[in-house]
């Protein structure tokens, strides 16, 4: 079997759920014939056709409210947004009615949609491609919010995602997108929708990260090992629900943490995790929780966004703040 | 300088303003039952918003928006709707809804400030209302959509108002209609009115009907007064729609006679007389004028009536008031398939919240 | 002087600004006759006119939109949204356009725009009447917050808002439009837009909230009062930028902290106050800080509201938690 | 049956396929330096293009969106706006933009992934280009609301893409230029593509010109390989937005003679030989045929054109390319009027970092 990249793993968790379940329809732009400008959903409108792999006229809002009405038929709709800057006028929708419907229905109708976007910087995009505001829809009761960090990691949770009764937001982080491939079984074997992964056991540090991050979060655990440091790193995947209770048993055991995302810090996921460690764990912690993030300020274009990025060095810099805290 | 495309809007009524029948009964209307019956409803619908609004005043309702001198609308709509059609209503219907088999004490549920008023029965497949205004279309389209992914042989109604067509989600649920071709009728119950603001200050669109040609689809306009024009249009555009995959948009044309919702107080804003004049318009006498003339109602029939649809109201409004009340915790049952555990504590919480506040 | 309500406030303060400054101009759904739904703009027609008045067709993305062209010009748009659950379908040209306008042109075009929202619940309306999704915008570089909680603090921030050159989202607690009257002098005093108001000194425990909550907690303060403990209760009123400094300086001075606020608990604006404390005071935190939020859960409609809403005895029993903690 | 409302759409041409003028040449157009100034504006055009894509295949450029094929449409609508009009562009505008006195240079700064490209000079009031498809036209009618309020006499020209038209933010401004009677002109650039997704699957009208009736305002479609009727129909539209605030939208039709973007491969999906088919209608062989005709141009005159477009364009790719970097706090700098002392930490913070990535 051949490795795959995450981008190519998406596509392989689409194609075996189309296989399975007629239900599940894909739409948005350019998602037919183009196969998505990432090409995620590419080879699905030659083997599906073009009544379950939709090309949509070019509108944000009509892509969530279509798929919202589709889903309320028994549909499974997976809509994609071409990049996550053009999630905001789909943003109504998304709040107002899909993380709505069952509840405004007392379960009579249900809205089993993924929204699926390329999400974070790094790719040397204009402006609006480079989005990583995940925040503002793990605010949002009844929805989900899902981001896959590796290939085998995006197979699983997208078919967990498309077989879960509720909406769903996917994130797909576009600089992983073909970074590191590997070995994807296309066994149809979902993954879990509320459990962070324990991605390197360790027992001096906990470094709590999600989506592109975890590319330089792992970096700077091989560099801390190598300086004798055992650090723990929790890919938390699933932001909502999310499971705060792998966190603060990785917490309790190594007494420190460093929280690192991508996204601005201000009101930023990060600013969660740390608030219920903070009230649940301030008991076993040897040193304040460090957030290592974003800049609250808008992604820079292309020529800057490296330095918008955090790297390696800042989360070691945390990590030394959090070891010699006293 | 050619001309490229062309465009008409056509204008339909049955039933003239001096209930003067203009032309034979249209087909879907013919039967006399049918008749008499769209009356009845009609009737059934003021006694009910008259009562709905006394409610209110009465602190036993929530906010309600009345659906005076629009009964022909939505009595009108729903006659047109097959049993199996999907039906998308804004907050302002409740003469579609009841023919859809919701009960008028759930719609004081809802209005009562109940999320169970939403629940209709199990198998409905129609939405509830939608509040924010304009974003229903878009699901009609979407249903409409799966409806033909499967080939099945039904269609959407999805209603809104005035002020809705304003809004970018409306056009953009027209377009895809027309784009794909989707089993759909779009119903824009014109009253003149989106809270304050007059219909002529929304669009310099001397139709809303013509908002269709923005999408390449058909556009008409209806008299909205006219009980029998709408429910013949209407049934016209779904056989359409099931048949044809031709999505079309019907502009009903009434006026609002009353607040736009007891929080309202049109006075403040709504030119004197204008509300009289409409008056002379309106569908229910319109229509009595006419069953009485071709003998099929009279004063008796009429008092029975009311004196029936009063007691029904009556008895529709102890149910609502003897509705007991949801659970605390009824605000996390329903907030996914399966609550997540993370949000199991909160829940407990909730109950705990409700034992401490009446312990 | 006749003491005034919160809405009254606000129709003083535009009143006062648009005599003052012709390039103030409202524009919104029923501002105009009908003096907008809970009667903001009343009267403002008739002294101002309808070019500097504007009732607008039926959609926000519309009113966002126009809003920042306007403002662009230099004119200083006062949009109204008929209520916070109505704002979402503008969030596109709020957060892609209004907060990056600046900044997209290295300062050569800007967008001093207010935002204004009726906010909360806690007024028996239908659903979407009651949101409270202050964090969604508190997360957007570029943005402001601004929440007042007075008859006063509403006249004297939403002065700054119009002042500022940049884009303002101002949130109006519904269920305090006319709660408490107060004297506010006709005086065109703005209020400083990054600085926490400290309602109560106080030397045991510090209440952090802001918005209709600020009524709960200054019951709660007096409660606490009686039974011998003093709060010193903070109203943060500007959400972004927010001082974290005189909030962090309370808290080294009490040592112990409960914050209040009325929206869903996960990435509420409370986790960020929280996780900034926890960071940089944990030193002096003698106890764990904790949140008194809105469940997260949508805000049920008008029968239930009133249990989603925090009280005053769950405030209590935080502060009970957070004194007896050990 | 009645018609209560009809339209029609016309179309304007005036240098047809094969280069023959029908009628005399329009008032803003008949000067023959205008003729021939739009003429070396186009070949400028072209040649810019083609060094952009060179640049950007050689990793000197971000991703850039070719205007091979549009170029009558831009350059003709910038020949149309006076100076103090305001213009708010989509991103494949370069031809109005040069005539708006933004450097060459800081296009290739802005595709190279620098915001100072937006910059243009200080006192434009332009907007830049916006990413968020459909996002504009409101900016547009915004501004146009301010200059009316102002009581100037100025108009707003604000663009888009055929794919842009199914954006509710279209509508929605189109909606209110109607209602308020705005001074303001929009133009789709109509090129027959988005990405992938032909004009056809974007909306069932059969023009985009026609989705003005939806607006109550007035709709045209003009030939976008005619540089020509493209100058005299914006002009004319101009001319009547700020004379009698009669908004009008124009839809301009051409051909997308390029991938949708350097990051894109039409091969994926545009089917052979249209590309071709449409490059008989190309704007630039049919202008120089025509020029030619009238013993305006000759092939001296385009081989001195060409160089020194060549030498320009060269001179333009220099300065991009030696313009110094921005400084890493610049990404705050211009975040708000006055940095909120609490992102100071940050900044701070981000100038340390840059310190030490390269020190
Ligand atoms: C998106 C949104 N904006 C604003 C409101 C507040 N609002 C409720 S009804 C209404 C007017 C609607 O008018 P129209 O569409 O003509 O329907 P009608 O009530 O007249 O039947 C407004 C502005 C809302 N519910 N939703
Ligand atoms: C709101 C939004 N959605 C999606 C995109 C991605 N995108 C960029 S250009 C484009 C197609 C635009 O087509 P059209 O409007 O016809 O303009 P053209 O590029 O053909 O000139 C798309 C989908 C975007 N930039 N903005
Ligand atoms: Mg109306
Ligand atoms: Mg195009």
């Amino acid at each position: 079997m051949a490795d795959i990249t995450l981008v190519e793993a998406i596509t392989q968790a689409l194609a075996y759920e189309m296989r399975k379940d007629k239900d599940v329809v894909i739409l948005g732009e350019d998602v037919g014939k183009d196969g998505g400008v990432f090409r995620a959903t590419l080879g699905l409108l030659n083997e599906f056709g073009p009544e379950r792999v939709r090309d949509t006229p070019l509108a944000e809002s009509m892509i969530a409210g279509l798929a919202i009405g589709m889903a309320a038929q028994g549909l499974k709709p997976v809509a994609e947004f071409q990049f996550m800057g053009f999630i905001y006028p789909a943003y109504d929708q998304i709040v107002n009615h899909a993380a709505r419907i069952r509840n405004r229905t007392r379960g009579r109708l249900s809205c089993p949609v993924v929204f699926r976007t390329p999400y974070g910087a790094g790719i040397h995009a204009p402006e609006h491609h480079s989005e990583s505001t995940e925040a503002i829809f793990a605010h949002i009761p009844g929805l989900r919010v899902v981001v896959p960090s590796s290939p085998a990691r995006a197979y699983g949770l997208l078919l967990a995602s498309i077989r879960d009764p509720d909406p769903v937001i996917f994130l797909e982080p576009s600089r992983l997108y073909r970074w590191a491939k590997q070995e994807v079984p296309d066994d149809g074997k979902a993954l879990p929708l509320d459990v962070c992964f324990t991605l390197r056991v360790g027992t001096d540090v906990t470094l709590v990260t999600w989506g592109a991050m975890v590319k330089e979060t792992l970096a700077a655990a091989d560099t801390l090992a190598k300086q004798g440091i055992s650090a723990e790193v929790i890919d938390v995947a699933t932001i909502k629900p999310l499971d705060i209770e792998t966190i603060l048993a990785s917490v309790e055991k190594t007494g420190r943490c460093v929280i690192i995302h991508e996204a601005a810090r201000s009101c930023g996921v990060g600013a969660d995790i740390s608030a219920q460690i903070a009230e649940r764990g301030l008991m076993f912690l040897q040193a304040p929780v460090q957030r290592v993030t974003g800049y609250d300020t808008i992604v820079p274009y292309a020529r800057l966004e490296k330095l918008y990025i955090p790297n390696e060095k800042q989360i070691l810099a945390a990590v030394t703040n959090v070891m010699e805290f006293a | 300088m050619n001309v490229v495309a062309k465009f008409e809007i056509p204008y339909y009524q049955c039933l003239d303003e001096s209930s003067i029948l203009h032309g034979n009964l249209p087909d879907s209307v013919k039967d006399t039952k049918q008749l008499v019956k769209l009356y009845r409803l009609m009737v059934l619908l003021r006694i009910f918003d008259t009562k709905a609004i006394a409610l209110q005043r009465t602190g036993k309702l929530g906010t309600y928006p009345s659906t005076r001198g629009q009964e022909a609308v939505f009595v009108g709509m729903g006659a047109a709707l097959a049993n199996d059609d999907v039906f998308v209503p804004y907050y302002r219907d409740v003469g579609t809804l009841i023919q859809r088999g919701v009960k008028l004490s759930d719609i004081l549920l809802y209005w009562g400030g109940d999320e169970r008023g939403n629940c209709y029965h199990k198998d409905s497949e129609d939405f509830p209302y939608s509040v924010p205004v304009g974003s229903q279309p878009l699901h009609g389209a979407g249903i409409a959509t799966a409806l033909k992914i499967r080939g099945e042989k039904r269609a959407v109604l999805v209603t809104c108002g005035d002020g809705a067509s304003s809004q970018g989600d409306f056009y953009e649920a027209l377009n895809v209609a027309g784009a794909w071709k989707l089993p759909i009728v779009f119903v824009v119950s014109n009253n003149q009115w989106a809270i304050s603001v007059p219909r002529s200050a929304q669009s310099a669109s001397q139709t809303i009907a013509q908002k269709a040609v923005a999408a390449g689809i058909e556009g008409e306009q209806v008299d909205g007064n006219d009980v029998i024009a709408v429910c013949d249009r209407v049934t016209l555009a779904l056989k359409k729609a099931r048949e044809k995959n031709e999505p079309v948009l019907l502009e009903i044309l009434s006026y609002r006679q009353s607040d736009h919702t007891t929080a309202d107080d049109a006075s403040r804003y709504e030119p004197q007389g204008i509300r009289e004049k409409e008056w002379l318009k309106e569908p229910i006498g319109r229509m009595r004028k006419y069953l009485e003339a071709a003998k099929l109602w009279d004063e008796e029939k009429e008092k029975a009536l009311q004196a029936e649809c009063s007691v029904d109201v009556e008895g529709v409004v102890k149910e609502y008031l003897n509705t007991p009340p949801q659970s605390p915790e009824s605000m996390f049952d329903s907030l996914y398939a399966k609550l997540p555990d993370i949000y199991l504590e909160q829940r407990e919480q909730l109950i705990q919240k409700e034992i401490v506040a009446h312990g």
